[in-house]
């Protein structure tokens, strides 16, 4: 029993999404029972962190990370993760760029408490905002102090491997749970640190079906505001903004073939720095205007361009937030 | 801008663009007259652009009466010579037929710029009783008074002061156009007379201080 | 950190064009702040946002864009493609709170040295009116690490 | 079709014939001309003469009230050319020139009127017919054809130039109002001086120069073969028509050219009676011409003798509308 | 990428700060700056860092040589000038040592630092950032290779026009193979039309004939007349060209140019072409008696056998039977090294200025019109006539800048005008006596003789009349003058406007550029300007080149010009097409973009970014590609790929980036600080 390696699970600010995605492997799950200890998974059963804190360092084999550093606690568990498990996974979009959660770090710490304690919608007439250390007859209460900046995973501690996607691919969790059995037993050889498994080289037009032309963008616009879509040509040059071109491919394309755009949760492509950079770049590269009026007037249809070209690589980005959040305390 | 401003320095004389007048014989600074067409006619006159081709003058009907062409008021104008400008009788004769607008290679406004020549010569007091700047007076004066034109009124009064050439004709052609019901002997009046004169008002206090 | 404040700004150059208006103003002597350090490339079309946003991020407080004028690129049209870049590029600094002003496209011919002084003497006064950017030092760790590629199955 | 409608001071008395076979076209064309309330004089090219700000003020106060009135029909028609010149260039730099937009605002505010440029698009009649009605639709509405009739289109300046919208393709050779005159089955002559000038104010200020410019026209139109003359301004009507016997006399010709405004012609044509065109009220009676109207000519075949050798070389071929390859 | 993951100096840096005399080391402490490039930037790799007083000096140079060999040195910065200046010199002293001459990097601390700072302390601390900027950059370096592309020998001209001829003439001289292609059915061009040319009078005919004559003979020049150009594919000495042979329906091969299918040709047709439209020419037709090829073409459009089957007359009566009713297009492809693009000009059209009335008054002419009709060959043979044919004019208005310098029209002079009116002025003073009126604007006659040429003009008493002509019009007369034209026009010189009653006018009409312009210069992947004529590569210094390597222009495809002027634009296309030839095989800088075929997802953006067309598309494999040679190495597509698949060398991501963390790494020193500002 204790001789089986050990395998954690976190989540640290996320949706929960990813862990759904891991029990959608189906009996793939009993491969993880039968070849692991799983010692740590507050999601699917009761554990203390304590006991983890008990452990030897590196005692556990693989550790699943999903989720962003969003304060304190989520930060401490990390760290003490990093420290007792041999291999740490980076595991989902927010663990790896941010993600949803990410896009927090458009606003300051103030803003964000602004908006959730004291908007028409909160029952909130004190005001009351939350005290992270806290006098009460009975002793000190303190909660985790809310950092001022979102963090993924990588920004906070060492990460040996990277799984892409919002949420992870169920095959490709499948496949990787397959490549650390077979290296348990021999028969294969860790891939080098800081691959990000599951991803391909290149991006989502790879695996993109839809028909495609040289690229001359007159006019952006959005689903909701278009009649019909064509079912047969690429989304961006229906005026759709799809993050697909800049995208890690991985996923098989699943938006585009539905028709929706790709949001972009795989992340950036291979050697690429900053994601929001490489849809500015290519889309200002196709708009077909010289005027420079003109071009604010194309430019002035895409709604949000940081929030599209952002939207899961924020807090992964080369930036990551806003000035004023890092001076924020 | 302050072609027209009561402020005394900008009184010492026609010379003056509204910067300070040069002394005599030096051109005056171009930038000074560029703001000076600028301050005349309304959106961009283009006249820095004028190449003195003579288009404006050959296209103006009325350019047999003319002392100077258009295109020479230019010239005189970027020359500094301002007050031979505003004495000269040119812009009185422009009928604004707009031949010169359209076919000026360098899309000078020239028509408009006549018109703000006129009302400069009339506010430095440069119109000899002349029978054009009367007729406007006259003309200006109906209007103020009934807010619409009123010909009649206005050929009399124009002719009393300039008799016309061949009285008889006149008085033929009027009693004419009087028997085919083409002329009233009242004028018409319109409601918002005070609020014209209000407008008007208020209008001529911006133009001073314009 | 005085309280005094001295700009750094990073310039972006054509090689055809303002690159050589650079050595110009060099020839002329023309004097102009030394805030500014500039980078060569072949054509403001290479100008990649990532290069704005990596300076930036790693302690520039603004960024200059150079090209040749509108129909003078050297490469016929692609000017206009950086153009548009710092468009678009300045749309997406606003949310994040960085002032648009921080990026400045600038077309200088190669023969506009003195123009070319005047306007990066210009921009450093701008920078130091809109203060520092002062990016925390510790936001650029491993963010430059390739990602290297799985063998595994996919 | 509901249209915004600003006569012009002229067409009160001195051109009511322009302004009545106007109206009477109404409910042929079914359009309507909705007056605007309690309008002003524009100034003509008098008022401007004198103050500037001012005479931008007088004019907007007709494109603010038009601005009141305006429900669905946002078009300000003018009929008088100079009326229409005046109101399109305020229009125009009420919304190029911000100093003067804000200055002539202010003054309005004295009348507790306000105009926001671009709230009013103004067009002269013409342009209206020719472009928004069509010329197909009027060829449809015509009822007696003036077959045999030569007519020569006079335009005058001010609706064509300066043409502060662009609505004409070329301010110097217009086809309005020959398509027009074809339309409504007359034929249209060459008249080279169609678009010059009829001497706008000046028989005022100088009788021989205007004498000698309306000398020009009235040959030209005489010498073009035309049987009268048609025109869409109260101005140039008053010009050639009035002042013809004393041209007559000051050069010693004899000419009786009529002019009739375009809107009489059209009316004739859609057969309407002259007097509900208030035909008659020029001075020079344009009655022999119009007699003609109706009477079918004969055509006699030309004698079939054999042409002297044609020597002459060929002249440039004219495309048939010629601004669209342009 | 940037970040290195060698700390302990893998690389082996030597860093040379030049003294450039006091030109740099007056300004900059080059000691101190060397002494701190071997401390601080050690850990990047650095080994040896040294100042002298002349790096770029053959010393200097030896100095760098030996450190490579004794220092082992793999990458080499050189602190000194502007790249531009002397980066050829420090590769060249890599080379000879043995490095790659791509493993140098210049940081130009004299025009960037030493010449433009004020305050010493900061202008050293700027040196140093640029050193280290420099140093990070190169140790990305990557060792390159420049790219050899072989010289076709033959080249294409497009255009048989004077400049086109001349150009031909001299490659051909000089034992190369040429094309001409012409779209017309004979060369000749424009100058082919006129009758005598400006300043000397002798007719255009003499001497263009002999060298049209030779251009046809020469044994090296292959002549594709009533032919267009379909495709350009290619790239500096390899372009590939298809071109249309329309079809002449005349087999040429047995065509003896007899012409007497001309002459028994039923169908007469106005010449729009060759005669501007005053004249009549036949349905199967030569343009003119000296026409090289002299073949007829027959005019398919206007052959009565094509319109109702019958007639045939031209096949009935030629003896060798070279009349080809099914005659077909033809496409060929031709192989060329090079491209000289002598396309030339087209005429304004009149009709759009209606006040000067041509169109509708018959006595209104084009330049052109008259020219063919001064020409002793032309439809009047060089009678000067009205339009009656048989009345000559007993006064003549000629009008300049008729749709030049005219926003309205065009902005631009067409500088041949003036001349060209001039010789109107001659021509019907010397032929008819008439009067003659010119109306000018500004009288530009700036070149050898032409200035002589107005004095003899004015001698000649022709009136000349300073005012651009506000309208012609044959109406508003005074009776006397009918059938005459009015010429109205301000002269600004009495400053009076007059009425100036004439016979005949001629406008001297614009010369415009093609109507196609834009088309051809996409074809060939060179840029117009903004009214439409070809862009050179420099206006002054390189004149006759493109932005295209191995595309070159002359004549009016770059401008209005004269005929002089053309020519020498011919010639000096043609002597850089054969120094081009000349060196068979060309070096390019090997600073190219490539595209990672296993990173490209085939989006295509990068596709239409490209304007020498170097970006293809393979649609079998999605994949877009760079062809190298073709690319110019701006480096746009790099940026603009979504997926970073393509990058460029000598430019990429890792060196530009690493540059920038590398400047940024010294700060602008606040204790060396006074306000920096000029």
């Amino acid at each position: 029993m204790t001789d089986k390696p050990k395998f954690a699970m976190y989540w640290a600010a996320s949706c929960g999404g990813c862990e759904i995605a891991v029990l959608n492997i189906h009996e793939k799950i009993l491969d993880v029972d039968k070849n692991f200890d799983v010692v740590f998974w507050p999601v699917a059963m009761d554990a203390k962190y304590k006991d983890v804190e008990k452990m030897q360092d590196g005692e556990i084999l693989l550790t699943l990370f999903n989720g962003s550093i969003r304060n304190q606690e989520n930060e401490h568990i990390a760290k003490m993760l990093r420290q007792k498990s041999k291999l740490l996974v980076a595991f989902g979009s927010c663990a790896n760029e941010g993600c949803i959660p990410g896009l927090a770090n458009f606003y300051t710490k103030k803003q964000i408490f602004d908006t959730v304690y004291s908007t028409p919608t909160t029952d909130n007439p004190e005001g009351t905002r939350p005290q992270f250390n806290f006098e009460v007859p009975e002793g000190k209460l303190s909660i985790p102090v809310f950092n001022p900046v979102l963090r993924p995973l990588d920004s906070v501690v060492d990460v040996d491997y990277h799984i892409s996607g919002c949420p992870p691919e169920s095959h490709q969790i499948a496949a990787v749970i397959d490549v650390v059995i077979s290296v348990l037993e021999g028969k294969a050889e860790l891939p080098p640190k800081g691959t990000h498994l599951g991803v391909g080289a290149s991006t989502v037009c790879d695996e993109c079906k839809r028909k495609r032309n040289v690229k001359q963008i007159k006019y952006f616009t959005r689903v909701q505001e278009m009649k019909e879509i064509d079912p047969e040509l690429c989304l961006l040059e229906q005026g759709l903004i799809c993050n697909g071109p800049a995208t890690a491919s991985g996923c098989g394309a699943l938006c585009p073939a539905a028709g929706a755009i790709c949001a972009g949760c795989y992340g950036a492509a291979p050697g690429v720095l900053d994601f929001g950079a490489r849809m500015v770049s290519s889309l200002a590269s196709v708009v077909d205007e010289k005027d420079p009026r003109k071009i604010d007037i194309v430019m002035d249809d895409i709604a949000d361009p940081a929030g599209s070209f952002y939207r899961f690589a924020l807090a992964g980005s080369l930036l990551q937030t806003g000035p004023a959040s890092w001076t924020d305390n | 801008m302050a072609v027209s401003s009561p402020a005394p320095e900008e009184k010492v004389g026609p010379q003056s663009f509204g910067k300070a007048s040069p002394p005599p014989g030096s051109p005056p600074s171009q930038t000074a007259v560029l703001d000076f067409f600028r301050s005349i006619s309304p959106g961009l006159p283009n006249i820095e652009f004028c190449i003195q081709c003579g288009s404006c003058g050959g296209s103006c009907p009325a350019a047999a009466l003319m002392d100077h062409t258009p295109r020479r008021l230019f010239a005189l104008i970027r020359a500094g010579e301002l007050e031979e400008v505003l004495r000269s009788n040119t812009p009185w004769y422009c009928v604004s037929c707009y031949f010169c607008m359209v076919r000026c290679p360098q899309e000078i406004h020239i028509t408009d710029i006549m018109y703000g020549l006129k009302t400069l010569a009339v506010q430095r007091g440069y119109t000899r009783r002349n029978k054009a700047t009367d007729l406007s007076r006259t003309f200006a004066g109906f209007i103020e008074r009934f807010g619409r034109s009123f010909d009649l009124g206005i050929a009399a009064n124009h002719y009393l002061r300039h008799p016309p050439s061949d009285l008889m004709g006149s008085a033929k052609m009027g009693s004419e156009l009087l028997f085919k019901g083409r002329l009233k002997l009242t004028p018409n009046k319109i409601k918002g007379i005070p609020q014209l004169k209000k407008i008007l008002k208020r209008a001529k206090q911006l133009e001073a201080v314009l | 950190m005085t309280d005094h404040f001295e700009p750094l700004i990073i310039g972006f150059t054509c090689n055809w064009c303002s690159y050589r208006a650079a050595d110009m103003a060099g020839t002329g002597r023309v004097k102009y702040p030394p805030n500014i350090r500039l980078v060569r490339l072949m054509c403001s079309g290479r100008l990649d946002p990532t290069f704005v946003l990596k300076a930036l991020s790693s302690g520039a407080d603004g960024a200059l864009i150079t090209g040749c004028h509108p129909g003078e690129c050297h490469y016929i049209e692609q000017n206009y493609k950086a153009l548009r870049r710092v468009h678009l590029l300045k749309r997406i600094l606003k949310p994040l709170g960085i002032d648009p002003q921080r990026v400045k496209l600038v077309w200088a011919s190669a023969a506009e040295g003195v123009y070319l002084a005047k306007e990066i003497t210009n921009f450093v006064e701008e920078i130091r009116a809109l203060g520092p950017l002062n990016w925390p030092v510790h936001t650029h760790v491993s963010k430059v690490k390739p990602r290297q590629l799985a063998e595994v199955p996919r | 079709m509901k249209y915004l409608f600003y006569p012009g001071c002229s067409l009160e008395c001195i051109s009511s014939a322009y302004y009545e076979s106007l109206l009477a076209l109404q409910n042929k064309l079914d359009v309507e001309f909705e007056e605007i309330e309690d309008w002003n004089c524009c100034g003509a090219n008098e008022y401007i003469a004198l103050h500037r700000i001012p005479s931008y003020a007088l004019i907007a106060r007709n494109l603010a009230l038009a601005e009141q009135q305006v429900d669905g029909a946002k078009t300000l028609l003018a009929a008088c050319s100079a009326c229409y010149v005046n109101l399109a260039r305020t229009a125009k730099y009420m919304g190029t020139d911000r100093e003067l937009n804000t200055k002539v605002n202010d003054a309005l505010s004295a009348g507790g009127l306000h105009y926001t440029a671009g709230t009013v698009q103004v067009r002269h009649i013409l342009d209206a017919l020719y472009k928004e009605i069509g010329i197909c639709k009027i060829k449809k509405l015509v009822e007696r054809p003036l077959t045999g009739l030569r007519v020569a289109a006079y335009y005058g300046c001010m609706v064509l130039r300066p043409d502060p919208d662009q609505r004409w393709r070329d301010p110097e050779n217009p086809t309005a109002l020959e398509e027009l005159i074809a339309a409504c089955g007359a034929e249209p002559v060459d008249f080279p001086l169609r678009t010059h000038c009829c001497s706008g104010h000046m028989p005022q200020i100088s009788t021989e120069a205007s004498l000698e410019l309306l000398r020009r026209l009235v040959e030209s139109a005489v010498k073009s073969g035309a049987d009268l003359l048609i025109t869409t301004c109260p101005l140039c009507q008053l010009n050639i028509d009035a002042y013809q016997d004393e041209m007559n006399k000051f050069f010693g010709t004899s000419y009786r050219m009529p002019i009739l405004f375009f809107t009489q012609l059209m009316g004739l044509a859609f057969g309407l009676s002259p007097d509900a065109l208030a035909i008659g009220r020029e001075v020079v009676s344009s009655a022999p011409a119009l007699a003609r109207i109706g009477v079918k000519v004969e055509q006699i075949p030309p004698p079939v003798k054999r042409p002297p050798k044609n020597t002459s070389l060929p002249m440039p071929r004219m495309p048939k509308a010629y601004g669209e390859q342009l | 990428m940037t970040e290195t993951t060698d700390k302990n100096g893998d690389h082996r840096i030597g860093v040379y700060v030049c003294h450039c005399g006091s030109n740099i080391a007056g300004v900059v402490n080059v000691y101190e700056t060397a002494k701190w490039a071997q401390e601080h930037l050690a850990d990047q790799g650095v080994v040896v860092a040294k100042e002298y007083k002349f790096m770029c000096s053959s010393l200097g140079q030896k100095l760098i040589e030996e450190d490579i060999k004794n220092e082992k040195l793999d990458r080499v910065v050189v602190a000194a000038c502007s790249p531009h200046l002397h980066e050829k010199t420090f590769r060249g002293a890599a080379s000879r040592a043995g490095l790659n001459p791509y493993l140098v990097e210049m940081a130009s601390v004299r025009e960037q630092v030493s010449w433009v700072t004020s305050d010493n302390a900061l202008a050293t601390e700027k040196a140093k950032a640029m050193i280290s900027g420099a140093v990070a950059r190169v140790r990305e370096h990557q060792p390159l290779d420049p790219i050899q592309v072989p010289i076709n020998p033959s080249t294409l001209i497009v255009g048989g026009g004077i400049a086109g001829i001349q150009a031909a003439l001299e490659i051909a001289n000089s034992g190369f193979h040429v094309y001409i292609v012409e779209r017309e059915p004979s060369i000749g061009g424009h100058m082919a039309q006129f009758d005598k040319t400006f300043p000397t009078l002798d007719c255009a005919a003499c001497i263009l004939t002999p060298r049209m004559s030779e251009v046809g003979m020469h044994p090296n020049i292959e002549l594709l007349t009533w032919s267009e150009v379909e495709n350009v594919e290619g790239y500096l000495g390899n372009y590939s060209v298809t071109v249309r042979k329309k079809a002449r329906y005349v087999d040429t091969s047995l065509c003896t140019s007899c012409g007497i299918c001309e002459q028994k040709c039923p169908r007469k047709v106005i010449d729009e072409k060759f005669n501007a439209g005053i004249g009549y020419r036949k349905a199967i037709y030569t343009p003119f008696e000296q026409a090289v090829p002299k073949y007829p073409v027959l005019d398919r459009d206007n052959c009565t056998y094509f319109e109702k089957g019958t007639c045939k007359a031209c096949e009935k009566f030629c003896g060798p039977g070279a009349i080809k009713f099914d005659d077909q297009d033809e496409v060929v492809t031709l192989n060329v090294g090079n491209v000289i693009l002598a396309t030339g000009y087209d005429m304004f059209d009149a009709r759009r200025i209606p006040r000067y009335g041509y169109g509708y008054l018959p006595n209104v002419f084009t330049s052109l019109e008259f020219e063919r009709m001064c020409n002793a060959a032309g439809p009047t043979n060089g009678a000067i006539v009205m339009r009656d044919g048989k009345t000559p004019p007993k006064t003549v208005g000629i009008i300049h800048c008729v749709g030049s310098r005219d926003h309205k029209y065009n902005t631009y002079c067409s500088s041949i005008c003036c001349m060209q009116s001039l010789k109107f002025a001659h021509l019907v003073k010397e032929r008819t006596g008439a009067d003659v009126f010119n109306f000018y604007i500004d009288m530009r006659t700036a070149a050898k003789d032409y200035d002589e040429f107005y004095q003899k003009v004015l001698e000649e008493g022709t009136n000349l009349i300073r005012g651009k002509v506000a309208e012609v019009t044959d109406g508003g007369l005074f009776d006397g003058l009918d059938g005459k034209l009015i010429i109205q026009v301000e002269d600004t010189l009495i400053g009076r406007q007059r009425r100036i009653p004439v016979d005949m006018v001629i406008l001297a009409i614009a010369l415009e550029p093609r109507h196609d312009a834009t088309y051809v210069a996409h074809q060939f992947g060179i840029s117009t300007d903004v009214h439409g004529w070809f862009t050179e590569k420099h206006p002054k210094l390189d004149p006759v080149a493109t932005m295209t390597d191995g595309i070159f222009i002359a004549g009016c495809a770059s401008g209005p010009k004269d005929i002089p002027a053309s020519v020498s634009q011919g010639s000096a296309a043609a002597a850089r097409v054969v120094s081009y030839i000349q060196q068979k095989e060309l070096a390019l800088e090997p600073v190219r973009a490539s595209i990672n075929a296993e990173q490209c997802s085939g989006c295509r953006i990068c596709n239409g970014l490209c304007p020498f067309n170097a970006i293809s598309f393979d649609a079998e494999k999605m994949l877009s590609e760079v062809n190298q040679a073709l690319c110019q190495g701006c480096g746009t597509c790099v940026a603009a790929c979504p997926a970073g698949a393509i990058t460029g060398t000598g430019f990429t991501n890792q060196q530009i980036l690493a540059q920038i963390e590398g400047l940024m790494c010294v700060p602008v020193h606040l204790e060396a600080a006074q306000p920096a500002v000029v």
